[in-house]
């Protein structure tokens, strides 16, 4: 046998051959082929749906292909379940980080890294840690415990992970750069361009055109579950013939800001005054923070996730109590008070993780209509559907964000169409302030730009709208003025005319320690 | 247990079957079962076990009989049920032998007239129901006395379950036994909340052991865990329910037990012949130490000889009738005299005991 | 001493109950809730008294009651993990259970005699004034139950396998997605606590009261179970738990010896109204120590 | 926003509900009613004793006539009482498993109201008067429950359990002391209620309309969850805590007022034991109806109508039970085996159809 020098000859480290999954009815994949060679970086492109997610767990042996077979060294390979293709040298960098909030950095790398024996050796995983983190940049701090982390270190603790598993020899990448600023964002491509020449073979799933253009070495655009373009860098004109390939002959909405600038400042629709917020664990998370938003303006919110967001997000909506300081709406002083008192005071909030905190097991859509968004229409003792369901089919914003049918229960919906539900439902209350966190996060280019107009549209109207977003293109598109949450303060406001990307997210890095 | 098997064989065969009971037959003839209905289990070293046994003597006399059991019946209204489904089953004659069991016995007495019951310790009767029960204080007192005589410290322990009458007066005798020959005599006296909970047995024998006493007695349903560890504290123990000498080879002084099996036999059989009205036990019937229906158990091996006859004397004088524990003056824990000077006491009055007397150390709910 | 006297007796009332909630904690820590600790208590101490009166030997009773309890709890294993049961009430039917087989097969065994385990003094150490009557006269179970602590403590956060069972009771997908079957955890870590809460009920039945008798436990499964969370789940704080139980049943029976004119029932109450108490003051740093995962099976099913 | 992390649990999962959908529900739900009959068929034959022969007379003593079938109903309704006083709560995302004593204190409620208040009233006034005292009862010592909930942040599920036992004792220091029977020779039970006050009763058989009360709360629970805004409400809080915190629901009051409801309904079971059966308070008035009714709640998941069903169930195998240690010279514990093995078949079957 020479496996070795079959292997040497043989440039690809996997051949993925006519893979095909079902989920029931639902084709996923259909004969998708896909090819990583050693030392180098293969985009995954696609919609929401597409079926990339999917591609690559099969890859990674969560699920086993229905059809199709995959090939490494030159031998057909089971991968499933992920102890085997963890054997074979896969590792995977998941969306949504496989960490335990409660347990330290060591004992999470121990978890998923030391194979022999109930004990492992604590001092020289320590160091083995440190090693590789200093060699990647990939700073993380053992004794930390997770949940302390921001987004960005927790993604640096899953490549540390990643990589002290022995023998991994591909590792693939699952939107690792949607929760990232800029600045992180270069030193994540700069961290794969080590790895690419350390001789790993690297599967990056994106939505991000740019980020492709700059570090794939080969392209894959998934439709539909099937593969609708595949070429080599080299061979890719733009990234316009891209977007092309993934829409699939779709137009894409251009998104629009009419807004004059110049306009008379709108009167204070909400005013912080020296606020101070706790976390859950007791700990500060936002020192004396000033900050007011108009009538008729969109207020971005940027940062590292993790730096208050999620704390003050509901601290506006009344979900958390600030410890001290004013908070007003309009002319009145609602801190220490309930979710209620804002309901009343014209606040509407779509949170950061619709499907957790919004959605009701086994509710339908009409029946979600009702909580923050219309009023439970009372029929004797019970609710009058009737009414809610005509109002909801009269209504504009429905038809705006094409709500799926109202019976349809909301537990069983796409991450997608659950965002178009929950904004929905906080649009027709007609609210004078909205919140709303991450709403594009996830989503493909279509859906966010129709969610995108729909704020716009909504500020036209007049109402003031805060928009918390981690991604720094939708802030400067969309944002009147700017703050920055950092270093447990709140920075700003700035006008995006006025700074650039670069600067701020310099301050979201450094919580403005030099500023 | 043996005697008059052989006269009631006949009549117990030969009569018809539960389904048509003849309105004009005696309560409690014509069945084809007995039954018996425990508060606990049949094995308790206790007080469900003794009256087991005697429900096996009935056994063993009236072999045409069968025996119908149940245990852990509830003393509520799930009694009812229960004595229903003997009932059903056959039995004319009932042993509830519980305190609790009394109410649902009246109860299902009243609509079964036919039938005979038997309550074990009650105070209220019927036309069909009698209650009998034992004067197991007097044992109880002698016991007293014993372990009066035999304490060093004068401090005697006693771990109770919960303040029913039954249970004041034993600890009212046996503090009344150890003080007629102990003047500094007190007993401690421990509730568990429990007729049967070892480990809280055991946390309060430990702690009365702790607290200095060095005989230790009880009433529970139960009884191994307190004599054994009485034993390896090295103290003296008092039984009760049941003879354990062989737990405590050498704290054993004695015990105080029931002898159901004679009395029961000859209740069945007063029953079965159609006898019940008016007979001794249609009523209370309350069995003494001169029945033989409680006994002392013979005494432990470290038990000296001026001990042993003391007891002989009292037991002697109980016998006899000249020797009555309770005559008056006797005065509750607060000094209040509860029974006047030369006064003595009814059955109801003494199974309604709702004091414990001066030298009783401890508290019961007013 | 009064004082000496009721912590020794919370140690001697307490112990029971202490391995009881260790082997809760076990299994909560891997996420599952197992109100059948009663049950496993129950077959620990009726199976290790049965064992013993056969062959004389405590220490085969005490390997036999942990076995027993662990086949209790392997039903809940079973129902739970397997078939998704609701935990809750899985272990409440559990509960029922152990009381009724181990009635059943117990009852011969409910005037046996045995030898069993005796208090040991230590030497010498048990000769210190205080501390000597508080800790060092106890029977071997009672010094095994205390070495057990820092043991596993040692486990579940010194160990791989401790990693593991706690990322099974936070994260079920995060232990999958590293290759390991989280059933499998799981399933282990309830096993082992069943075999602890048999080991309590064999200290109960073998050790501290050398009897058996139907239904001997009386609720101390269920304190065992309050003390996990009073423990935050940190296995040095449930033994503290378990002793202020224990030292709550010894104080209530010292004071009813005092005389003093307080109900008895009052004094009943006083251990689980004292169990309240502490959980009521530890609340606050409860909240972010529950493992998240912990009845999760329930957590889904909890709509209805 | 992604399933992905279920996604690797649910497939085979879902595999299995799909295997299970094809087998016939009739058929599926028989084996799971069955089984446990046949398993413990087994174990009797073991100990020597005919099963079949031992089964028909566990019937027989349940449905052979009015007087059992009586038993059953009397038997199912404070299981179905506190059965609901588990569900209620259930709905809302809530265990209370502390009906034992919900029940202990309503029935002490009313047992007091009975007898220092309503000695003298007439049927119509006291009855109705006692069934509040009851429901108050239940709902005070649910209360405690709830408020250390709201308050304290105390998980309910450990606290209702701990206060069963507090529960038990409070009425054993109440029947040994300020409620005792001074008629009783200080016996350790209150007095008898008046006879006024006794739920009216079918001749022939104790059944008294108490199984009625029962049915008709249950009814209205069903009403209340399925029908109302606040049964809405309770659905949305009991499906996602978060949702409903975020719609602006006042979560604490709400807890607070569904756990008081759910007492008040045990503690009602409670009063329907003193008034219909029992007749005065003693210290093991209703035990372990508690368990049983949480027991039941589960079995139906959490449905007050199928509640009733498997109250019925749970019922009818408690009384079977006593003809079964009769007959047969098991132990009783005997019977604590056959409804553990009922309950294990229902729990390890799980929900079909959902997920
Ligand atoms: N476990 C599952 N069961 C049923 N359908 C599934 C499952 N997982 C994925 N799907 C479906 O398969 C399709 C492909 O999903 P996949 O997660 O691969 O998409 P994706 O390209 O990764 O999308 P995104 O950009 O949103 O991450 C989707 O329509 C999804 O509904
Ligand atoms: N784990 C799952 N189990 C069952 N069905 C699922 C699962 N995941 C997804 N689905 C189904 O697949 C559909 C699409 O889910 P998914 O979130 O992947 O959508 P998507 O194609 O990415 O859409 P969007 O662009 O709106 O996010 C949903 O309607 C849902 O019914
Ligand atoms: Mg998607
Ligand atoms: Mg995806």
């Amino acid at each position: 046998m020479e496996p070795t020098d079959l292997s040497s000859s043989n440039p690809y480290l996997l051949e993925a051959i006519g893979l095909t999954k079902r989920f029931g009815s639902l084709t996923a994949n259909l004969g998708v082929n896909l090819k990583v060679r050693r030392g180098s970086i293969h985009a995954v492109l696609g919609e929401n749906g597409a079926g990339k997610s999917t591609l690559m767990k099969m890859l990674y042996g969560v699920y086993a292909p229905d059809d199709g077979l995959i090939r490494m060294d030159d031998e057909r390979v089971v991968l499933h379940p992920p102890m085997k293709a963890r054997g074979k040298g896969i590792g995977m960098v998941f969306q949504d980080f496989r960490l335990i909030p409660a347990m330290t950095v060591l004992d999470n790398v121990a978890l998923a890294v030391s194979r022999e024996g109930w004990r492992f050796r604590r001092k020289e995983l320590r160091e083995r840690i440190l090693e590789v983190s200093a060699k990647y940049g990939l700073a993380v701090d053992p004794a930390a415990e997770v949940w302390q982390l921001d987004l960005g270190q927790r993604q640096r603790l899953e490549i540390v992970k990643t990589l002290l598993v022995p023998h991994t020899r591909l590792i693939i990448f699952d939107e690792p750069t949607s929760v990232l600023v800029p600045q992180e964002v270069d030193a994540f491509l700069n961290m794969l361009g080590m790895l690419k020449r350390d001789g790993y073979g690297i599967l990056l799933i994106t939505h991000k055109i740019n980020e492709v253009m700059a570090c794939a070495d080969e392209v894959t655009v998934l439709r539909g579950g099937q593969v609708a373009y595949s070429a080599r860098r080299e061979e890719i004109p733009d990234g316009d013939s891209l977007i092309a390939a993934m829409m699939g002959g779709k137009e894409l909405m251009p998104i629009s800001k009419p807004r004059a600038e110049s306009e008379a400042p709108k009167p204070e629709a909400l005013t912080l005054e020296r606020i101070v917020i706790k976390g859950d664990h007791g700990e500060t998370v936002l020192q004396e923070a000033e900050m007011s938003l108009r009538a008729g303006e969109i207020l971005g919110v940027a940062g590292i996730s993790g730096n208050g967001q999620r704390e003050l997000a509901e601290t506006l909506f009344g979900l958390r109590r600030p410890s001290q300081g004013v908070l007003r709406i309009g002319d009145r002083e609602l801190q220490g008070r309930g979710v209620q008192a804002f309901m009343e005071a014209g606040v509407s909030f779509v949170s950061e993780d619709p499907l957790k905190e919004s959605v009701v097991p086994g509710l339908s859509i009409l029946e979600h209509m009702v909580l923050d968004g219309y009023p439970l229409a009372p029929k004797r003792l019970g609710v009058d559907w009737a009414r809610i369901r005509s109002r909801l089919s009269a209504s504009p914003e429905a038809k705006a964000l094409a709500l799926a049918d109202p019976d349809r229960k909301a537990d069983r919906l796409s991450g997608g169409n659950v965002q178009r539900m929950v904004l929905t439902r906080a649009l027709v209350r007609g609210p004078r302030i909205l919140l709303v966190s991450y709403p594009s996060r996830g989503l493909d280019i279509g859906t966010t730009r129709t969610i995108q107009q729909r704020l716009i549209a909504l500020a036209e109207q007049g109402t003031a709208v805060l928009l918390f977003s981690e991604d720094l293109d939708e802030l400067f598109k969309l944002s009147d003025r700017l703050v920055v949450l950092a270093g447990k303060r709140l920075h700003g406001p700035f006008r995006p005319a006025e700074t650039d990307a670069a600067a701020i997210g310099r301050l979201m890095l450094e919580g403005g320690e030099s500023a | 247990s043996q005697p008059g098997s052989g006269q009631e064989r006949p009549e117990a065969s030969g009569s018809a079957p539960a389904s048509a009971p003849a309105a004009s037959a005696a309560p409690g003839t014509g069945g084809t079962a007995v039954g018996f209905i425990f508060v606990g289990t049949k094995d308790d070293y206790g007080y469900n076990q003794a009256a087991y046994l005697g429900s096996e003597a009935v056994e063993k006399a009236f072999p045409d009989l069968k025996v119908l059991r149940a245990e852990n019946v509830p003393e509520t209204a799930e009694a009812e049920r229960v004595m229903e489904q003997m009932i059903k089953d056959g039995a004319k004659i009932i042993f509830p032998t519980s305190y609790g069991h009394l109410d649902p016995a009246l109860n299902v007495a009243k609509r079964h007239p036919d039938v005979v019951f038997f309550h074990q310790g009650g105070l209220k009767t019927a036309d069909n129901l009698g209650t009998y029960f034992g004067t197991i204080w007097q044992p109880v007192y002698l016991a007293g006395v014993a372990a009066g005589k035999m304490s060093k410290s004068g401090k005697l322990g006693y771990i109770v379950s919960v303040p029913i009458p039954q249970v004041l007066l034993n600890v009212n005798a046996f503090e009344l036994g150890a003080k007629s020959v102990n003047p500094n005599a007190s007993t401690s006296v421990v509730f568990t909340g429990s007729w049967c909970d070892p480990g809280q047995q055991a946390n309060a024998a430990n702690s009365l052991i702790d607290g200095g006493v060095d005989v230790l007695t009880q009433h529970q349903d139960c009884t191994k865990t307190v004599i054994e560890t009485a034993e390896r504290a090295g103290i003296k123990t008092v039984g009760y329910h049941a003879d354990a000498s062989p737990l405590a080879p050498n704290g054993w002084i004695t015990g105080s037990v029931w002898n159901w099996s004679d009395l029961f036999v000859d209740m069945v059989k007063t029953a079965v012949e159609g006898k019940f009205k008016g007979s001794k036990y249609d009523g209370k019937y309350r069995g003494t130490i001169a029945d033989d229906v409680v006994r002392l158990t013979d005494f432990g091996a470290g038990v000296p000889d001026d001990a042993k006859q003391l007891v002989e004397e009292k037991k002697k004088g109980l016998l006899d009738g000249t020797l009555n524990p309770f005559k008056g003056p006797i005065e509750d824990q607060s000094g209040a005299v509860k029974i006047k000077d030369g006064e003595t006491l009814t059955v109801e009055q003494l199974e309604s005991m709702d004091y414990l007397v001066k030298g009783v150390v401890g508290n019961i709910p007013k | 001493m009064i004082l000496s006297d009721i912590l020794a007796g919370a140690l001697r009332s307490g112990t029971s109950v202490m391995l009881a909630s260790q082997g809760e904690l076990l299994s909560e820590r891997a996420g599952v809730i197992n109100l059948g600790t009663e049950g496993s208590m129950l077959g620990g101490a009726m199976g290790g008294f049965a064992v013993t009166v056969w062959t004389g030997n405590p220490w085969l009773g005490t390997l036999a009651g942990g076995l027993c309890g662990l086949l209790v709890a392997a039903i809940h294993a079973y129902l739970v993990i397997v078939r998704k049961a609701n935990q809750l009430a899985t272990g409440l039917t559990l509960m029922f259970f152990g009381m009724g087989i181990t009635a059943f097969f117990g009852r011969s065994f409910v005037s046996e005699r045995i030898v069993g385990f005796n208090p040991v003094p230590i030497p010498w150490l048990s000769d210190i004034p205080f501390l000597g009557d508080v800790l060092f006269r106890h029977d071997p179970l009672t010094y095994l139950s205390i070495l057990l602590v820092p043991c596993l403590w040692f486990l579940l956060f010194r160990t791989r396998l401790g990693i593991m069972l706690r990322a099974a009771g936070e994260r079920e997908e995060v232990l999958f997605a590293s290759g390991i079957n989280p059933k499998l955890v799981r399933g282990a870590a309830v096993l082992a606590g069943g075999f602890l809460a048999g080991i309590g009920g064999v200290q109960l039945s073998v050790a501290y009261t050398h009897s058996w008798v139907e239904n001997m436990t009386q609720g101390r499964g269920v304190v065992a179970v309050a003390l996990v969370i009073f423990a935050s789940w940190k296995p040095a704080r449930a033994m503290l738990g378990a002793y202020l139980f224990g030292a709550a049943q010894a104080l209530q029976l010292t004071v009813q010896q005092q005389g003093l004119p307080i109900s008895p029932f009052f004094l009943f109450m006083l251990p689980y109204l004292l169990t309240i108490a502490a959980l009521l003051l530890v609340e606050r740093r409860r909240q972010s120590s529950t493992p998240e995962g912990l009845g999760r099976v329930f957590s889904g099913e909890a709509g209805g | 926003m992604k399933t992905d992390t279920t996604g690797a649990v649910l497939v085979p999962a879902d595999t299995a509900l799909r295997l299970r959908e094809r087998i016939k529900p009739a058929a599926w739900t028989a084996v799971i009613v069955l089984a446990p009959f046949v398993l413990y068929g087994l174990f009797l034959s073991a100990y020597g004793i005919n099963p079949i022969q031992l089964y028909v007379t566990m019937v027989k003593s349940a449905f052979g006539d009015l007087y059992g079938f009586g038993e059953v109903l009397i038997k199912a309704t404070p299981i179905l009482l506190t059965g609901l006083a588990a569900a209620l709560p259930a709905k809302a995302g809530l265990v209370n498993v502390g009906g034992e004593g919900q029940l202990a204190i309503g029935a002490l409620f009313s047992t007091w109201f009975a007898v220092f208040y309503l000695n003298q009233a007439p049927a119509w006034i006291g009855i109705p008067a006692m069934l509040l005292a009851g429901a108050l009862g239940g709902g005070v010592w649910a209360a405690i429950t709830a408020f250390l909930k709201v308050k304290g942040r105390l998980n309910e599920t450990i606290t209702s359990l701990l206060l069963n036992y507090v529960a038990t004792f409070t009425v054993g220091f109440f029947v040994h002391g300020l409620l005792k029977d001074p008629g009783s020779f200080n016996w350790p039970f209150s007095p008898e209620i008046s006879p006024a006050l006794r739920l009216p009763v079918l001749n022939g058989t104790r059944l008294h309309v108490g199984f009625a009360i029962a049915a008709a709360l249950a009814a209205v629970v069903w009403f209340v969850l399925a029908k109302t805004r606040f049964g809405f409400r309770i659905r949305v809080l009991g499906g996602n805590r978060l949702a409903a915190e975020r719609a602006g629901f006042r979560l604490n009051a709400m807890y607070f007022w569904v756990l008081v409801a759910a007492g008040m309904l045990a503690g009602i079971a409670g009063m329907i034991e003193i008034a219909g059966i029992e007749g005065r308070l003693r210290p093991a008035t209703g035990a372990n109806y508690g368990y049983l009714g949480f027991l039941a709640a589960w079995m139906a998941w959490n449905h007050p109508l199928r509640l009733m069903l498997t109250a019925f169930l749970i019922g009818m195998i408690g009384v079977a039970g006593n003809s079964l240690e009769i007959g047969s010279g098991l132990p009783s514990s005997s019977v604590h085996i056959l409804m553990a093995l009922v309950l294990f078949f229902l729990l390890g079957a799980g929900r079909r159809g959902k997920r």
